[in-house]
């Protein structure tokens, strides 16, 4: 420990600031409204080549969103749905989106449904939107899954694309998807989950990335801010570390004793 | 279809995966119905754990916490029952928590396991031992426990009030004296953060899944110990001197391995020599 | 003795366990719904038990003893049943928002430590003293954890130095992602391993366990055959 | 009253203060502030068992309704819904033994080891067919795979030494150092999307968009 802060218990102040800093910081993008630039992550194309692939092949598109409630990885799956959507309903691909899979599912799929029809409202197809191809596969892991599993199996899809928060169920759904033939692209929140997705998977979206790719996607500057801020702490992250790690290996450990104060 | 062209090639490279299943299983059942009992080798980590275990003293307090459903019970049961034999043996005082429904019943299992110990160590209920039931439903009742036990746990699994039991000298994360958790990673990352953080020492059994994610903590000094699916409990079984389930599954557990090495190796070979004849034969056409 | 509880425990045990691994036949069957549907009813009804006991410990018990500041959450529990009442779902609001932000309080002061600081923290590490095993796995840590990181930029362009350095950080990743698919496979293995254990071991289970495994595949293999199991199996 | 409830800016305020008044004691040294935060955090946590039932309502709601419609294979579901009310009524006799223990034994364990072993096999056919050497990033993936599956059968090492230390690098450098970055990204993402919330600026996340049908 380096110093003591009155008022503060020993050893959390370095804690409580950077969880202000980091506040403060999304308060001050957000009300900025700057656009943050975004790159374009890699992953796109992949998706947007997938849907292309199945309307020539006049095979339909498999979308989810994860089975998780509202967490940054729902939201990011979220934006990436409304991509497919607008995409599959340009080239006039039926889009199937899986749902439900976890308690607080029930939240999140009025907002998926309403996302697929204003995609489809906005390209001029309205009448192509099919709320029976937004099946609810209730709120249970592996009921979700059996419906999955059994409607890729009967409709045999020419992309599945699957992002947001799937748990251990993302592996049923890469393999059975693979092995009807489809192309798969997928997107893991834990690493264990992004490994084994890596090798079953013809394109994954490696952790972060699909959040990346959602923010990009969207227009809402809060979630391309909160992109931003994520990059900043990532530097700070990595600045602490080279400064931390060339002291320490001249023998000081400020850095050290900095980081428990 | 290994008559095809491209023969036993092709086959290799792109034959139906049900045969994997079918082999997979097999190589796994054999060796359960005749066991070799071949010999293992102990990983540091699992030594690591055998010697925070070896430091617990007599009357030591204990929580241990099953955050797991039956599955991750079947695979990571040789660990639990192994460091509940250590705990016994070295007469903690054990206190049985639960984060996932379907473990209620799990810690009735690890008594039974452990009898002829307990009734050796002349172990009773209440004095030495608790089973609580599901205490760990979210979050929150993970942090109001670690701050206010009695505000949160009054009964036992059964209903039986705690009051009387050695329960009553817990009154926050500060009087436990250790946390050995056997995790799936439901309310794991809880318990680190609401306990381990603070500073109450804390050892892990995980399944194989969770070894990645749970690996940082060990580094960084949260936890203590990190014992890694069920081949780290075989590992603790064999330190401890007492064979158990994990043991006698090492056999189909290597089988299983190479199974999966054979495989790749088969793929591979499928693969490459596949392309190649292809791509000879393409080479024959352009001439 | 093996008595006749045990026996039907290892019994349908098996069928059911069996019934669920149908599904790797690769068509759905109506076994596969039985096995399905009887654990969905079961957990569930389990899930309800043991919520409704720890209501009842933490927040009944402690009320009858005199608590009375958690009569709100036994309040604030039936506001929040009120959100699937079509015209009083506003109800709801009143305790989402109260556990929400709990909630958050709960994660933000704690994940800072165990998932910011305590890991730059182990990864500052002293590059030029200690044994040469030392040494290759602090600067290994290290130069993975560095490059690791600056493949996850996404607001500057990848090109340049930071560019190569990402390209290299994938690579890097890729390394790791062997590794943990093995350890991950491990676990799955162990997970089969032990289920199949405790179902050999004593002697007396195996036959159920292998008789349970042909009678599935016989009856999924002639349902296949018999076109009977698109009609049996329920739609989603 | 109504009006009050329906407010969506209090709803928010009062989302702020539950986070401030759980957040700030664990750094402020004020003991006071604690003992009574530490009530607000029970209160939560009885609060959310309470939304299980929210679960349970709409399982039993879709349930009813593919009966209802006599939907292909609605006896599946008619036999779903009479579990879940055996398994209440069975957990009344008792815990211990009887009917509640028999279905732990002979529906859950089995079932809840199948769903997750599963996995192995898919893990399995993942790896005969992935794991090939099509280019750098796969001969990469390739490599260190086999070693620690080689590694793992614990026979490997009885008999010959030469990848453990190879194994347990890659593991503890390599897999540790992916694990490592992953924490601290997922760790930065979930506090800013918590301050997203907290700011009011997620609404969805309180169901103010849309209450569910």
């Amino acid at each position: 420990m380096l110093f003591s802060v009155p008022g503060i218990i020993d050893g959390r102040f370095i804690g409580f600031l950077l969880n202000i800093a980091m506040a403060a910081l999304v308060y001050y993008y957000i009300k900025s409204k700057k656009m943050v630039h975004i790159r374009r992550v890699p992953g796109l194309d992949a998706i947007e080549e997938a849907v292309g692939r199945s309307a020539e092949m006049g095979k339909p598109v498999v979308c989810s969103f994860g089975i998780g409630g509202f967490t940054y990885w729902t939201l990011a799956g979220l934006a990436i749905l409304s991509h497919v959507a607008h995409l599959s309903a340009k080239t006039g691909s039926r889009l199937i989106v899986p749902t439900g899979g976890g308690d607080q599912s029930l939240i999140v799929r009025p907002v998926a449904e309403e996302i697929v029809k204003t995609a489809y409202t906005m390209e001029g197809v309205e009448d192509q939107y099919n709320p029976d191809d937004l099946p609810f596969y209730s709120g249970q892991q592996y009921a979700y899954i059996g419906g999955y599993v059994g409607v890729m199996q009967r409709v045999r899809p020419g992309s599945v694309i699957m992002t947001g928060s799937h748990a251990s169920e993302a592996m049923n759904i890469a393999e059975t998807s693979n092995a009807v033939g489809a192309i798969t692209i997928t997107s893991g929140s834990y690493i264990s989950n992004v490994a084994a997705l890596a090798c079953a998977s013809d394109y994954i979206l490696i952790g972060e990335e699909a959040p990346a790719a959602g923010a990009y996607l969207s227009d809402d500057p809060s979630q391309r801010a909160s992109i931003r801020v994520q990059d900043l702490f990532k530097w700070l992250a990595i600045a602490i570390m080279i400064l931390g790690i060339a002291a320490r290996s001249l023998g000081n450990d400020l850095m050290l004793r900095l980081l428990s104060t | 279809m290994a008559k095809d062209s491209g023969g036993i090639l092709r086959w290799m490279a792109e034959y139906d995966r049900r045969y994997v299943y079918l082999a997979l299983f097999l190589v796994m059942v054999g060796p359960l119905l005749r066991p070799i009992g071949m010999p293992i080798s102990v990983s540091p980590d699992t030594r690591q754990y055998y010697q925070v275990l070896q430091t617990v003293q007599p009357g030591d307090k204990v929580f241990f916490t099953l955050n797991t459903e039956f599955s991750g019970y079947n695979e990571i049961q040789s660990g639990i029952i192994a460091t509940m034999r250590v705990l016994v043996e070295k007469h903690a005082r054990v206190c049985f928590g639960v984060a996932h429904v379907e473990a209620t019943v799990i810690p009735d299992l690890i008594v039974k396991a452990v009898q002829a110990e307990m009734t050796a160590n002349d172990y009773q209920y209440g004095r030495d031992y608790v089973i609580l039931g599901y205490i760990f439903p979210n979050e929150a009742a993970v942090a109001a426990g670690a701050q206010d036990f009695h505000g949160v746990v009054t009964q036992d699994w059964l209903g039986r009030p705690i009051a009387g039991t050695f329960l009553d000298e817990i009154d926050d994360w500060e009087d436990w004296d250790m946390i050995a958790d056997f995790t799936t990673g439901i309310a794991t990352s809880y318990l680190v953060n609401h306990y381990a953080l603070r500073g109450t020492p804390m050892i892990m059994n995980c399944i194989g899944v969770m070894i990645a994610s749970e690996k940082p903590y060990l580094d960084s000094g949260i936890l203590l110990a990190l014992l890694q699916s069920m081949r780290g409990g075989a590992e603790l079984e064999f330190l401890i001197g007492h064979p158990g389930p994990g043991l006698t599954a090492m056999d189909g557990f290597s089988f299983g391995h190479y199974m999966l090495i054979i495989f790749i190796l088969v793929g591979n070979v499928g693969y490459f020599g596949y392309t190649r004849q292809q791509q000879m034969k393409v080479d024959k056409e352009a001439k | 003795m093996v008595d006749f509880i045990e026996i039907s425990v290892v019994a349908v045990g098996t069928f059911l366990a069996m019934s669920m691994f149908s599904t790797l036949y690769g068509k759905s069957s109506p076994l596969y719904a039985l096995a399905e549907e009887s654990y969905i009813g079961f957990a569930t009804g389990l899930t309800i038990i043991w919520n409704i006991d720890y209501i009842w410990k933490t927040g009944i018990v402690n009320i009858m003893a005199g608590d009375w500041v958690l009569l709100f959450s036994i309040l604030l529990g039936a506001m929040m049943l009120l959100r699937v009442h079509p015209k009083y779902s506003y109800v709801a609001r009143l305790p989402i928002a109260i556990v929400l932000g709990a909630q958050f309080g709960l994660s933000l002061r704690t994940i800072i430590f165990t998932g910011f600081i305590q890991q730059i923290s182990a990864t500052i590490v002293p590059l030029f003293t200690g044994g040469t095993q030392t040494l290759l796995y602090n600067w290994t840590i290290v130069i993975c954890v560095i490059f690791m990181l600056t493949f996850f930029f996404y607001t500057i362009e990848m090109e340049g130095a930071l560019g190569m350095s990402a390209k290299f950080g994938e690579y890097l990743l890729y390394i790791a992602f062997g590794t943990v698919f093995a350890q991950t496979f491990m676990g799955r293995l162990g997970l089969v391993i032990g289920f199949l254990q405790s179902y050999t071991i004593p002697d007396w289970k195996t036959p159920y366990l292998l008789g349970s495994m042909v009678l599935v595949l016989a009856l999924v293999m002639y349902m296949d055959k018999a076109g009977l199991l698109e009609k049996l199996t329920p739609e989603e | 009253m109504a009006e009050i409830l329906k407010n969506r800016q209090l709803q928010i305020i009062v989302m702020m203060l539950s986070f401030l008044f759980v957040f700030l004691p664990y750094f402020l040294n004020v003991p006071q502030l604690n003992t009574a935060s530490t009530k607000l955090i029970t209160i939560t946590s009885i609060v959310t068992a309470f939304t299980i039932a929210l679960a349970v309502i709409a399982q039993f709601r879709r349930g009813m309704n593919i009966i209802n419609r006599r939907s292909r294979g609605w006896y599946f579901k008619a036999y779903m819904l009479l579990t879940l009310v055996l398994m209440v009524g069975f957990s009344l006799i008792s815990r211990e033994t009887g009917p509640y223990h028999w279905v732990m034994f002979a529906v859950v364990n089995p079932l809840s080891s199948v769903n997750y072993g599963i996995l192995a096999f898919y893990m399995a056919s993942t790896a005969a067919r992935a794991f090939r050497a099509r280019n750098t990033k796969a001969l990469m993936l390739l490599i260190s795979g086999f070693i620690v599956l080689i590694y793992q059968a614990p026979l490997t090492g009885a008999y010959f030494g030469g990848f453990e230390p190879i194994a347990l690098y890659l593991g503890s450098t390599f897999a540790m150092a992916a694990g490592r970055m992953f924490l601290i990204s997922v760790t930065v993402g979930a506090i800013v999307f918590g301050v997203r919330v907290i700011l009011g600026n997620e609404p969805s996340v309180l169901g103010i968009s849309k209450e569910e049908k």
